[in-house]
């Protein structure tokens, strides 16, 4: 915890990006006076700055129009930049399975139609995690959450499907056939789709109003795959356990 | 945060009920450009106002004086800009006001401007009616009395315009963006063909030679401001603009200018071109119209079809404008509270449209059905309204510094502007009473007469309602869904 | 969970905050191709924007040069504008010992030298929420916070002292020595120091490294103030019990 | 996700050991400047180098030339700015060529650039020794021989610069800053003081008289451009800036612009001083300062004095940009491993300053002992200098649209940029060349040795080393520190 004022910028976004951050920390009814004061600017600048944010509705005017709050434009960026929140609790419980389990296990976080990867196996740190994040259309958790976003088209633009090895599906019908099946079946698998040789299989952890919020996933060589999936019903079963934990 | 907020963020909206931030702003830009009405106005007020002044003999020349007037508004823009900028305004310059200059004068801001476009909307009607028969006469139509077809068709495009309002703001908008478009168009083509077919005969000296004097100057720029009033109006869609703080200063910021520059072509063009007609065309009050009709009857019923189509969207747009002040002055409890009710539905405000709309009507039809001049008529409805105008104007210029010092972002240009522009819109609308008053017009009276009932009005609420003049002021306040969401993620 | 590109914005500030959602999205690693494609906007446009962002240290080049990532000068807008996560498990525990007290208790978490009020009593809101908020010499979280900032002077913006109420400690040395007290006995109080009439006591909730992460707040009429004080060691059993389920 | 970026974000810097991100924009631009070294520049090159040229009856004027050159140099400061806004480069335009034309081009450019600082370090060196020298002289002090003295000063002057620059980088670039600002100050004063008391003597007609052929143009144009040499030097701290995408290009973009004005300046002075200045004074190695000593020794001692420290930041901030590329080679191992170490506690490149110092300081010192004209060597390093600065200077140009097409941002502006700049530079450099040889000048084939021979020690790590090859280019990466925290809040 630290007050001092954040790196200074100079550019006007770098200006805008610092009225947002002390908006932030004061919350809301932060006014022009307080911003000027605490980012050392001129007023004019302050107020350009502000006035270009009210419009463009990264903030907004409290209702005596003095003060200022975080606008509903910045909910993206900070929804997609916050990074996920495991408890020690959760985290205990991650560890515990992990201990009886020869297999790697990750804990996967969905934000704004993105995967997050919350807490790592320790022991197997995760190969392809930039190719999971890219691309949700080759992996366990990735499927979950297209299969969530119900039409996956429409909502992800992965246009054309990349094919990362000779497993991914590259084809549309096909990947919509797989997501009918993981919604049924409520978990998702990937072998050799997302890197030749590894094979992962994903269980919904979902949020008290039922919506995804997580994914535990299972990763291991693709020729075990038939001994991953023998650890379903206990995966479940940790899935349901983390779910109070985590959100 | 949700809880954090409480004093800052109302739960619910002082102006519930309206279609809120979905009118992108082409339909606002059009808002205020019907509301001016370019295409009406350079064919109708440059030779309605000047017949005396167009002859150049005694009259100071027409660029300058448009040119004059433009600057005028535009320091008006100036003024209002930065309050479009801070507040997501439903009522316009008498929420600036009542922010700036507390709510009594707010009262007097407010009523001068439902004043102004009450008065416009009303010779937009007859000029709709005016313009319409015309187009029947050149499309060869005999007609024994003009005036029962008028009053039908000011009927029917009252109807129109109440229809297409209540249905909703976007359809009223794209409509009259539409209606204004296709008149600003056909002008402009009529215009250009009409030069060239008439290259010969055109004689620029006169147009920018000075032949008056100070005094018919003064005069000049009073009417041709009016000419430019409305160009404020998308400051009562506040609450229903996608991006109030982007869509609503930029319209006020370029409407004056685009209007300012066909104004000082047509002002140009018509110089020539009435330069050289008979004082019965001149006198006429469809001057353009009979002026090209006398070339080709076709080409003016097209011209009188792009007028009129530009005098019905200024009709929807003024009446779109006056309803929203009457819709909060009635939520405040400042005018009759039916007025402040929304259509469930359409969410317009639609009960100030269906109160409104009938008594704009009747005037027009009043007037036609006893045998008033159109043109008479026209000219004083325009110069009635244009003093509504100015009266707002004047107030929420005035307010600028003072909304500005309130919400803490006092600036020195603000009350530089906020000193400067009333004092020239007071003594721009002091010349025209002068002048009006020795002339023995009623004009200035009547305005006066309503400016001092909102006085007395607001002084009657400040003693024995002093409850609803604290409620003035209401205007689209920020919501918690214009906030960052402060719900779990995702 | 919505892919949609979030509102746009018309502003040269708007272009850059658009830019780092997208890379917040997509994670590091994203190119400048990428982030063209997503925001439709000229090359020139992104690239100005891009470089601006960098110069400024809201965004890093990867090691190719090639691929961007969010910055160390974004940390302290995120950090202070992301909304505290208190997952159904804290709440429980939350609402079971409220279930069997009297007066309102509050979860606070600490944000970059802010406080943010993680979960609030449901049956008794807050009212000096935006006062505890910008001014945390006068409420018992608050003193919480500065005792661990150590130099309060250096490191919060509060000159001189706002006086909210007639109790308010505005006097610098009385302030020091009541947080060394704090510091002492591990707990914070105020008598109508924040509202006349109200009184509260916070006891921190701290961090698997040992700093202060939240606090736990017991709000009251300040006549009942012995009373709340009874609630000690309750409360310093739940702060307890709910660090591994926040932290 | 720290594990996330592991392919993006390396663990370990390639330049861990420098003292990182602690530099604020003054040094930064203060290298820049030194580098340039306009005081010493401006009161030595154009007279040392255009003695024939100053008496004006042959030569083309000196504010054309100047010009000439510095919109040549801002054209390769356009080129360089992209790169320097994009990677934080530590061995300048030797790791922009590297990333733009691959490594062994790269070579090509690192040796040239090496040897550019090398020689400019020795010039410098050579006029701080001559200075001095004729600072105790104009002090009164009499010396018999001044070999000796100028020696033992060149050795003082090099001990101290390599403890400056040992000490930290912070300390030697806010010394140069000190020094350069100490003796632009003294240039600036002293010239104003001489025009004001001599202005009735003042002519200012042959300073804007063409009388020149193209032929002496070009020359001059080169010579002139050797005057703006080391304006590039901040890519060379792109590891120690604390903004490094914002301080230098800032520094790259404006030094060349302030040292041109300067000259310019300078030049216009030094053509209406010197014009009437007897022979003896404009052949010899202190042109000005003999030129002031005749009307004031004291005046003329200070001005030694300020031009002895500006050439003395000139040397420091040669070698600090020379031992940082030496260092990144080192690191790379296409040099010797052991110039890669760094100072552990003054985190500076100490072994490559160390190893290169003794080298530098040797040749000036020769030069002297075995009694050469200190002009004559002056003339001859500053020019062999200039080649190699050229050389680097063609090839990072030409690297431009291949860098920004490498990380996928290739722009239409950089191609022809990318072209256009190295072939006025290459046809600068041929012109020079053309004319030196003429002149049975060895300076040319010296240069071209090297470049040849970084050629063959390109192609010999091709194939005998292609793995030491692969890893050149190091700069300053993004480490985890300058991403996002991504731990727990708070």
């Amino acid at each position: 915890m630290n007050y001092r004022p954040s790196y200074a910028g100079t550019g006007p976004a770098a200006t805008s990006l610092r009225i947002l951050e002390v908006v932030a920390r004061l919350g809301t009814g932060t006014t022009a006076k307080e911003i000027t004061e605490a980012l050392q600017i001129p007023q004019a600048t302050a107020y350009r700055a502000l006035n270009a944010l009210v419009a463009d509705e990264y903030l907004a005017r409290t209702s005596n129009l003095r003060g200022f709050a975080l606008g509903h434009a910045i909910t993206g960026l900070i929804t997609a930049a916050a990074p996920p929140a495991v408890s020690t609790a959760a985290r205990n419980v991650m560890e515990r399975f992990r201990s009886g389990n020869r297999f790697a296990v990750h804990l996967i976080m969905y934000r704004s139609a993105s995967l997050r990867i919350a807490d790592e196996d320790p022991d197997y740190p995760l190969h392809a995690a930039f190719e999971m994040l890219r691309y949700p259309h080759a992996s366990a958790a990735g499927k979950l959450m297209l299969a969530e976003l119900g039409d996956a088209s429409g909502s992800v633009p992965m246009r054309p499907l990349a094919k990362l090895t000779e497993h991914t599906i590259t084809d549309r019908g096909q990947l919509e056939a797989v997501l009918a099946e993981v919604r049924a079946t409520k978990q998702a698998s990937d072998v050799n789709e997302l890197e030749e040789g590894s094979a992962s299989l994903a269980f919904p952890i979902t949020m008290p109003d039922g919506s995804l919020g997580g994914a535990l996933c299972l990763f291991g060589p693709s020729a075990r795959f038939p001994t991953i999936c023998e650890q379903q019903e206990a995966a479940r079963e940790l899935a349901l356990r983390m779910a109070p934990l985590l959100f | 945060m949700s809880a954090r907020g409480d004093r800052y963020i109302t739960a619910k909206s002082p102006v519930e009920g309206l279609r809120r931030r979905k009118l992108s702003f082409l339909p606002v830009f059009a808002q205020a450009v019907a509301n001016v009405a370019p295409a009406g106005a350079m064919s109708v007020i440059p030779a309605l106002i000047f017949p005396g002044l167009v002859f150049g003999t005694s009259g100071p020349n027409l660029l300058m004086t448009f040119g004059a007037a433009m600057a005028v508004i535009i320091l008006v823009s100036f003024c209002l800009r930065p309050m479009a900028q801070r507040m997501a305004a439903v009522s316009g310059l008498y929420s600036y006001t009542a922010k700036g200059l507390g709510p009594r004068t707010a009262i007097s801001a407010g009523w001068s401007a439902i004043f102004g476009y009450a008065l416009v909307a009303m010779a937009s009607l007859l000029a709709v009616g005016t313009y319409s028969v015309e187009l029947f006469i050149n499309l060869g139509l005999h007609l024994v009395d003009p005036r029962g077809p008028t009053a039908l068709v000011i009927l029917g495009a009252a109807a129109g315009a109440c229809l297409l309002m209540v249905r909703g703001i976007r359809l009223s908008a794209w409509s009259t963006l539409l209606m204004e478009s296709i008149s600003i168009a056909i002008l402009t083509v009529v215009l250009i063909v009409y030069f060239t077919f008439n290259a010969s005969s055109v004689n620029l000296d006169g147009v920018f030679a000075w032949q008056g004097d100070f005094d018919s100057l003064w005069i000049g720029i009073v009417v041709a401001v009016s000419a430019f009033v409305g160009f404020e109006s998308p400051t009562t869609l506040g609450g229903e603009a996608r991006k109030p703080f982007v869509s609503i200063p930029r319209a006020i910021t370029w409407t004056p200018i685009l209007a300012g520059v066909l104004y000082l072509i047509a002002a140009t063009a018509q110089d020539v071109a009435l330069d050289e007609a008979s004082p019965s065309i001149i006198t006429s009050s469809t001057p353009l119209s009979n002026l090209i009709s006398s070339t080709s009857p076709m080409v003016a019923a097209v011209l009188d079809f792009g007028i009129a189509a530009s005098w019905f969207a200024c009709a929807i747009a003024s009446v779109n404008a006056l309803s929203r002040i009457l819709f909060c002055m009635g939520r405040e409890g400042v005018a009759l509270r039916a007025v402040g009710r929304t259509h469930p539905s359409f969410r317009t405000p639609s009960t100030a449209i269906m109160m409104v709309m009938p008594a704009i009507a009747a005037v027009p039809i009043a007037v036609i059905l006893f045998g008033v001049s159109p043109g008479l008529a026209l000219t004083n409805l325009f110069t009635l309204g244009a003093y509504g105008y100015l009266g707002s104007y004047i107030l929420a210029s005035a307010s600028l510094p003072f909304f500005l010092r309130r919400i803490g972002e006092n600036t020195t240009v603000s009350w530089i502007l906020g000193s400067t522009t009333p004092l020239i819109l007071t003594f721009v609308l002091w010349a025209a009473a002068t002048v009006s008053v020795q002339a023995g017009n009623l004009q200035s009276l009547i305005y006066g007469a309503v400016f001092l009932a909102s006085i007395l009005y607001a002084t009657f609420l400040r003693y024995r309602r002093p409850g609803r003049l604290a409620s003035i002021g209401i205007y689209d306040e920020t919501r918690q869904s214009d906030l960052f969401h402060d719900r779990r993620i995702p």
